[in-house]
């Protein structure tokens, strides 16, 4: 029994069956990666383990819980971050208070009224958000806004407000795209050594298979809105199916 | 080789041999942010350009001041196209006498469908591939033909955003990070695209942060740091010399 | 001190002495100058200074912080007047009891309305929120004040009346008009001083004393978690839920908050002067509390406050300039002279003054964007670069071209 | 008392509105105004202290003290009012304030310049309330009221069109228009008429035509229109575009009628007041000595005839001037004692007291009707009855009036 | 049966004019999302275009009449315009008679060039700005257009009548057994109305135009890179808009005398009609319009006044709050415009 059960989900978009009947069970504290051809419904799978779709059918337990019908904020407090595919991020407001906010979800819970409390005295969120934004090699920018960042910059700023949450289930959704290699190096590095420090379990989406196969335990292949095969990276390497579907011939493993 | 080039006295047109596109001392602001900081280099006719560098380091800053948007706003500096002087230009103006970009964050416009979004491109002149072949190519769009761009998927969209670009008869094409998020069957796919389009004579600059990749496809590389250039010449110097691909390119 | 940055605290300390010191400070001219009619120190005008003052800060933690454009705002400034004066008829002229439930049922009007309207954002909210205020205005202004249930005394504003109840009021010992445990709010101390006439009203230091505490709460709500929160729904709500955090709550406090600034601005409004029309409520006055805001800078702590200065200077200064105040002005050119500055003047003074305001507006927003304070602060920076351009122009090695 | 002059100006305030739909009655108002002032201190040709029957005003100001004056822009918003008139007594050191172009308006002065001390003589204002519930012992009004449009409209009417008349009410649904309707309703009923509908229309109500298409099927053959300002001309108009006017209705001719008319409405509806009857305070077109000489003054000065606003507050101008005159003080209760009750001549509307226990003149009301053939653009209305004072006179304590009491004068600080 | 035809006309007619200004309007902040408050004053330029005409129309030369007196007492000046001694008493009078179907042809050159000289000289600085400047610069404008006419034309109504010939009652569905009594003006209106939203729906239907405005505003930048000159179309539209605007002002002068605020009293009311209609949509504005216009008229009879009092109030606000909480997005608006 994994900490992430989806049962026979399916979605519908009008004419188009984006997911059917998708099983899937991450293990706790394991590295689940989700690959397949683009516009194969991985983002459209993470969007309904988050609450930000409904699936049609189906359920999405996490921890032994149902997590349909409940808001995104609900969803997240239960211990879910998502790091989306175009950066989503605070663009008006400072890298540090990007950083701080996710701290204050974390502290106080999903509201709290505090209007007389002052945010520079909140010392355990900001030397949380200091100790991150250190840790992804964003502190020099700390008083930049967000916006103005680089995109690479960008992607990196939201995975550590991510984690910044302690989450139990990590969703990425491409973390890596658009980071030069140097940094994707790190994030690996930094995913890694979160994963073996911290009771987390990572679920990922990406393209890059040097990433992917740098971390995934288990893989599992989307094609059509169907998983393909499940297996463990070695297997899928292998498998001509997936070759043909989606590593395509030219590409060498890493 | 040529790690820091000076080109403080201007580049001496003689000495090269004429350039497509020419960029020469380009200087960008993004309000008081000085981000391009002095870079000059040509392209030539039926050359792929590789422009790469950290995160940060101008790339696509550089881009968009070539495509004219405005913002970074370009202080000073020339850039040539052909004969035409760009920098005179506005991004419509430029793109009329043959400039394309593929925008880093694909940039689909919202409330159109997959297909009005390549109309849009074909209602200025001069018109490119017609929507039949753009399908060809990426049947995933012939597909969802009457789906809103935005809904797509990330691969889908990057692959409208490079049809789109396409479907206008361009002479320069500028990558911003085209293989972003896409399936690697799909990246070979376009790597032999842009390989087709090179032997018809189209120009390119690629901006792409699988460095290896690129420097294989590409003729020459011009490598960014902070705003300026750090290294000028050819794709397998880059390839070859593992000192620089180490402090620029971490790789 | 008192829980404040060094920065705001002298923000908070300049305002207080600006606000005391009002009377002097505003009017510069002796009284029988000519250029007297710029005085702005006399009690009804500065009232609205804070007053409005108040209204606009409230308005700004809502606009400026959340991007939520309330264009109803005004609805919450009514029902404030007409709470006070209920007080006031009820219970007698002190203001206290009038204040304190404005506050209250504004704030009870305000989270209706706010659970209401916050289904939806953007413009959608925007034209909720008008069309609830509207509502309210058609509602005070005809159906309310009907002879049979006469709760606002429609267009002619509600009163208090010799016959009304006013239980705890003593004619004997207590002013017949507001005040606060006997001191009228219209208490004046005039005080001549060469030429210059200063004018020290109870009201006016009542409501500058109440302004500087909502000044003050504001600083605390802009520099608090939740002030912050407020700015990440401007920026993303998205990312916001996304990341655990409910935004509806936060946005609905913004809300009443806001209301309820908006309803002590109207309490105070009845407090220094006991009459309470519909058209507090009509949608000009909420758009009024908009431009206010805009004008001085949305999501600054002091633009607000500036820009209601500005919009109450003008319809009070400027619409009292006529014809005759010109030619006296003037009386030192010769004769042509004197009566082409006047025609030259005329349109834009007086019953001209809705243009000179309309002008002001375009030239603000066209080139002071970011309203009255980032004007002010880009020309203190325009001014501190070219001193330090100045100061290091010889040494700059600028590449040669 | 507040604002004692002390000087050797003294200074009134003019608080009309400026901006909004009344700007123009509020100009002319002001011209009044500035006429006024410069025949109390003996500039001009005098105008009516000539005809005025107190002789104690002799042109040098009041008091010996040249008049000034400020102006402010009520916008016609009681707020705004206030805050002008404030700015005028508390900046300014007006003695008295004058003005405004609706009754929300002046009563909103009212009450305040009862509070601050200082004397208001009423602009243009129309409802009952004005002196009725709404009464203050610092305000005056000299123009006349919606009861005594109803007293003097209802005869003509009823000689005109018949006693067997049933009328369809639509009404401006505020105060005024609540005043206005009951008070023609009650004097049309009097005499035989009937009243089958009674509407309220919104105060922003632009377009009419939902309120005038049901009256034909009403079994109406009258409509009253209780509208002022742009209300009345749209109204109006609507009512006759969809040809109200050429209907036959109970085998009589359908009619409508505009209890209160103004010169300056009356030109705004153009060709479609022809021959509607109404009220007005005044009209340039008097002939009595008063008139003429006000209308010669007015005339020669702007070049063309003075409203019947402006009528009303030049004419209060002068009776707070000769109050102050006769008093020998600004002091409001003095000035007040010496209008209350005071009768007087030579202003226009004939013999006219002002009534001390309401503060309300009484006086001649004139009939008018919108002129068939006008001769020039202010030739508009023609005087079909001056009906004299008695036939408009009520008791203090009347229902319509009831409620409020005058309180005390209050001289302020 | 008879007077409910005739709150369906008079509904027609009301919403003729709200759909006109709303067409315009949303041409405007619907579809360029600008926050223009000073479309109102668009509205009243159109109405004063016809003003203006009739005045050139009236140039009048004075002759000293010697029988009739003026006010003063002094021989009469009696005018006699020109236009009458130019083309004789009968056409003169009849060319006066129709001078607000000419002031059409007036008004159209005109409005344009207004929208124009907007566009190009101000509204262009504020498309990336917020919208709350752009309230506030579009606000100031139209106080200061407002307060120019009133300083030309003073604060009262002026008449614009309908020519004689058609400013009669139209006698409708006597065949069938009605007896509807209509003006002919308002039915004309509705016609006219019709006719200008047809227009400006064909235009942006079966162009690309439309189009590309929408894309435009949703991503300027990107619509540059492809070789469209957005500037130029943006122009255009506020053409458009400023022009459908004044004709709704000229053509309503019969109806309704113009003054010089005649703007700022239709200007909220069009902006809860355009979002009530859903942003981005301009049926969506139309459909609204003339729904908000016929429930307006049948909350003003004396059924709905009694059955539920000061109804006629608040019917439109009402309205619009049900639409809008049970439609996200109004009746028919598009996903993303605005909604932030
Ligand atoms: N709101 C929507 N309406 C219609 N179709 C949609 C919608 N969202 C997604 N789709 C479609 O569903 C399919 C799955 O999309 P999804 O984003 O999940 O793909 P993906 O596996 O994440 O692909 P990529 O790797 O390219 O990001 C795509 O074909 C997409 O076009
Ligand atoms: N709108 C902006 N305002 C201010 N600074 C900006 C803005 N956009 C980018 N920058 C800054 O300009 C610099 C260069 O950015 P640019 O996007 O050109 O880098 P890049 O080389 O494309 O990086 P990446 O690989 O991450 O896309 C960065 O430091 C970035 O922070
Ligand atoms: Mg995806
Ligand atoms: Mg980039």
């Amino acid at each position: 029994m994994g900490i992430l059960e989806v049962k026979n989900v399916g979605k519908r978009f009008g004419g188009l069956q984006a997911l059917s009947d998708v099983n899937l069970s991450v293990a706790e504290n394991t590295v689940h990666a989700i690959i397949g051809p683009n516009g194969a419904g991985k983002s459209t799978l993470l969007n309904c383990l988050i609450g930000k779709l409904i699936p049609d059918t189906g359920s999405v337990s996490f921890d032994g819980q149902s997590v349909l019908g409940r808001k995104p904020f609900e969803i997240c407090q239960m211990g879910i971050s998502r790091v989306f595919q175009t950066p989503e991020i605070f663009g008006d407001l400072t890298v540090m208070e990007n950083m701080m906010i996710p701290g204050f979800a974390k502290r106080d819970g999903a509201f709290e009224l505090n209007p007389m409390q002052r945010l520079l005295a909140q010392k355990d969120v900001i030397a949380h958000a200091e100790h991150a934004l250190e840790d992804m090699g964003l502190a020099d920018k700390r008083h930049m806004n967000a916006a103005s960042m680089s995109r690479g910059d960008k992607r990196r700023l939201e995975i550590a407000m991510c984690l910044s949450q302690d989450p139990r289930l990590l969703l990425l959704d491409e973390p890596t795209a658009g980071m030069a290699r140097a940094d994707t190096n790190n994030t690996i590095d930094l995913l890694k050594r979160i994963k073996d420090e911290r009771d987390i379990t990572i679920a990922i989406i990406e393209h890059d298979m040097h990433v992917v196969f740098s971390l995934a335990e288990r893989i599992t292949v989307l094609a059509q809105g169907t998983p393909l095969v499940e297996d463990t990276p070695d297997n899928i390497k292998g498998h001509p199916k997936v070759r043909e579907a989606y590593l395509g011939e030219t590409q060498e493993v890493a | 080789m040529n790690v820091k080039p000076d080109f403080s006295k201007g580049i001496n047109h003689a000495e090269t041999a004429p350039a497509f596109l020419s960029v020469w001392d380009m200087h960008a602001y993004y309000g008081e942010s000085y981000i391009v900081q002095g870079i000059s280099f040509n392209v030539h006719e039926g050359e792929i350009l590789a422009l790469l560098g950290r995160n940060g380091a101008g790339k696509t800053s550089t881009l968009r001041s070539i495509a004219r948007i405005g913002d970074p706003q370009v202080t000073h500096g020339e850039i040539w196209l052909d004969h035409q002087p760009l920098h005179k230009m506005s991004s419509h103006e430029a793109a009329r006498v043959g400039l394309g970009l593929v925008p880093e964050d694909r940039r689909i416009i919202p409330g159109l469908t997959v297909e009005e979004n390549i109309k849009l491109a074909q209602i200025a002149p001069p018109i490119g591939w017609s929507i039949e072949r753009l399908y060809d190519l990426f049947p995933r769009l012939g597909e969802r033909r009457n789906q809103e761009g935005v809904t797509l998927s990330g691969g889908e969209q990057q692959m409208l955003a490079i049809a789109r670009a396409l479907s206008r008869d361009i002479k320069v094409l500028l990558l911003d990070e085209p293989y972003e998020g896409l399936a690697p069957v799909i990246v070979d796919e376009i790597e032999k695209t842009l390989r087709v389009i090179k032997e018809q004579g189209m120009t390119t600059i690629l901006v792409e942060q699988n460095a290896v990749r690129a420097l294989q496809l590409a003729d020459r590389a011009v490598i960014l740091d902070t705003g300026g250039i750090v290294f000028d010449g050819s794709a397998s110097e880059v390839l070859e010399n593992a000192e620089l691909r180490a402090e620029y390119l971490a790789i | 001190m008192l829980g404040l940055n060094a920065k705001d605290m002298s923000l908070l300390i300049v305002v207080a002495i600006l606000t005391m010191c009002a009377p002097l400070i505003l009017n510069p001219f002796p009284a029988d100058s000519a250029m007297a009619q710029f005085n702005a120190g006399y009690p009804d005008l500065m009232q609205k200074f804070v007053i409005f003052g108040i209204f606009a800060i409230g308005f700004n933690i809502l606009f400026g912080l959340t991007g939520y454009l309330s264009f109803g705002h005004a609805a919450f400034l009514g029902v404030g007047s007409y709470s006070c004066v209920w007080m006031f008829k009820l219970l007698g002229y002190n203001v206290l009891p009038g204040i304190a439930l404005s506050v209250v049922t504004s704030g009870l009007f305000a989270l209706l309305i706010g659970l209401i309207t916050l289904r939806r954002s953007g413009i959608y909210f925007s034209i909720l929120t008008l069309a609830f205020a509207q509502m309210s205005f058609a509602l005070a202004y005809s159906v309310l004040s009907n002879p049979k249930f006469n709760l606002t005394n429609g267009e002619t504003g509600l009163q208090v009346y010799a016959n009304d109840p006013q239980w705890f009021h003593n004619s004997e010992r207590l002013p017949d008009l507001p005040h606060i445990f006997g001191l009228s709010m219209r208490a004046t101390q005039k005080v001549s001083v060469g030429g210059w006439e200063f004018q020290f009203n109870t009201g006016y230091y009542l409501c500058a004393f109440i302004m500087l505490i909502c000044f003050y709460l504001a600083i605390r709500i802009f520099r608090s978690p939740f002030g912050m929160m407020l700015r990440a729904v401007k920026s993303n709500q998205q990312r916001m839920n996304y990341t655990g955090l409910n935004s509806r709550p936060y946005t609905l406090a913004a809300f009443v908050i806001s209301g309820m600034y908006a309803g002590l601005a109207g309490g105070l409004l009845s407090a220094v002067d006991p009459l309470a029309g519909a058209e507090r409520m009509q949608w000009t006055a909420s758009g009024e509390v908009v431009l206010m805001t805009i004008l001085g800078g949305a999501g600054t702590l002091i633009g607000p406050v500036l820009g209601a200065g500005l919009i109450k200077y003008f319809e009070n200064i400027f619409s009292k300039i006529n014809d005759n105040v010109l030619h006296g002005w003037f009386s030192f050119l010769p004769d042509g002279m004197e009566d082409l500055m006047v025609t030259l003047i005329h349109p834009f003074v007086g019953k001209g003054w809705h243009l000179t305001l309309g002008i002001i507006f375009m030239l603000v927003v066209t080139f002071l964007p970011g309203g009255l304070v980032e004007g002010g602060q880009r020309i203190g920076r325009m001014l501190s670069r070219k001193k330090s351009k100045e100061a290091d122009s010889p040494a700059s090695t600028e590449p040669a071209e | 008392f507040t604002n004692e002059p002390t000087g050797s100006s003294v200074t009134l305030g003019f608080n009309v509105p400026q901006t909004g739909p009344y700007a123009d009655e509020g100009a002319d108002e002001l011209r009044a105004y500035e006429l006024a002032v410069e025949h109390l201190n003996g500039g001009g040709d005098g105008g009516m202290m000539n005809t005025f029957s107190s002789k104690s005003l002799d042109g040098s100001g009041i008091l010996g003290r040249k008049v000034e004056f400020v102006t402010g822009d009520t916008q016609t918003k009681s707020d705004a009012a206030r805050a002008s008139a404030k700015s005028m007594i508390e900046k300014d050191g007006a003695v008295m304030i004058t003005g405004g172009s609706s009754s929300g308006v002046a009563i909103a002065v009212q009450g305040l310049c009862q509070e601050a001390g200082v004397i208001f003589m009423a602009g243009l204002t129309h409802s009952n309330d004005t002196t009725g519930k709404d009464k203050k012992a610092n305000g005056f009004r000299h123009f006349f009221n919606g009861y005594m449009s109803g007293a003097a409209l209802a005869p003509v009417l009823a000689a005109r069109y018949g006693k067997d008349r049933r009328a369809y009410h639509l009404t401006a649904d505020y105060t005024w228009g609540w005043t206005q309707q009951e008070s023609i309703a009650a004097a049309t009923e009097a005499l035989g008429w009937q009243t089958v509908n009674n509407v309220l229309t919104p105060l922003a109500q632009t377009d009419f035509s939902s309120y005038v298409a049901p009256v034909l099927n009403s079994g109406a053959d009258v409509l009253v229109l209780n509208h002022y300002g742009g209300n009345m001309v749209n109204s109006l108009t609507a009512a006759v575009q969809f040809g109200l006017r050429e209907k036959q209705v109970n085998g009589k001719d359908f009619e409508i009628v505009v209890p209160l008319y103004s010169r300056l409405m009356a030109k705004g509806a153009g060709e479609n007041v022809k021959g509607i009857f109404g009220s007005t305070n005044w009209h340039w077109s008097l002939t009595d000595e008063g008139s003429k000489a006000f209308v010669k003054s007015f005339g020669t000065k702007y070049g063309f005839p003075p409203s019947q606003a402006a009528h009303t507050c030049y004419v209060q101008t002068l009776l707070y001037a000769d109050a102050v005159q006769r008093a020998g003080s600004h002091n409001p209760c003095a000035v007040a004692e010496a209008l209350e009750g005071f009768e007087f001549d030579g202003l226009g509307n004939g013999p006219t007291l002002y009534r001390a226990e309401d503060h309300q003149c009484f006086k001649d009301v004139l009939v008018v009707k919108g002129k068939d053939n006008p001769t020039s653009e202010f030739d508009l209305l023609e005087i079909v009855e001056i009906t004299p004072r008695a036939q408009v006179e009520y008791a203090a304590d009347h229902p319509m009036f009831a409620g409020g009491s005058l309180g005390s004068c209050n001289p302020g600080a | 049966m008879d007077a409910i035809l005739l709150q369906v006309l008079n509904g027609l007619d009301k919403g003729s004019a709200y759909a006109l200004i709303a067409l315009g309007l949303t041409l405007i902040f619907g579809t360029l999302g600008v926050v223009n408050f000073a479309h109102g004053a668009l509205f009243m330029i159109g109405a004063f275009c016809s003003v203006t005409l009739q005045r050139i129309l009236n140039a009048s030369f004075e002759t000293i009449s010697e029988t009739e007196k003026d006010f003063l007492g002094n021989p009469l000046k009696v005018k006699t315009p020109y236009v009458e001694s130019w083309f004789g008493p009968e056409v003169g009078a009849s060319i006066i008679d129709w001078s607000v179907p000419l002031a059409i042809l007036f008004a159209i050159p005109i409005m344009i060039a207004i929208g124009f000289i907007m566009e190009r000289g101000l509204i262009k600085h504020f498309y990336k700005r917020p919208h709350a400047d752009q309230i506030l610069v579009t606000f100031g404008l139209a106080i200061v257009l407002q307060e120019v006419i009133k300083a030309f034309f003073g604060a009262n109504p002026i008449q614009t009548p309908a020519p004689d010939a058609l400013s009669g009652v139209a006698q409708l569905g006597e065949g069938l057994g009605l007896q509807i009594a209509y003006p002919i003006w308002r039915l004309i209106y509705i016609a006219f109305a019709l006719l200008i939203i047809g227009g400006v729906f064909a235009f942006l239907q079966f162009t690309t135009f439309g189009m590309v405005v929408r894309a435009g505003m949703a991503d300027r930048e990107t619509v540059g890179l492809l070789g469209i000159d957005i500037d130029k179309r943006f122009t255009t539209m506020f053409g458009l808009a400023a022009a459908v605007a004044g004709l709704a002002g000229v053509m309503y002068g019969p109806i309704n005398a113009p003054n010089y605020h005649m703007g700022m009293d239709f200007l909220v009311l069009s902006f809860v009609v355009v979002v009530v209609g859903g942003m981005g949509s301009l049926p969506g504005a139309v459909l609204a319009g003339f729904i908000l216009g016929i429930l307006e008229a049948f909350a003003s009879t004396t059924w709905a006044t009694t059955t539920i009092p000061g109804i006629n109030q608040i019917i439109i606000y009402l309205v619009a709050i049900i639409v809008l909480l049970t439609r996200p997005r109004g009746l028919m608006g598009k996903k993303g415009v605005m909604e932030d």
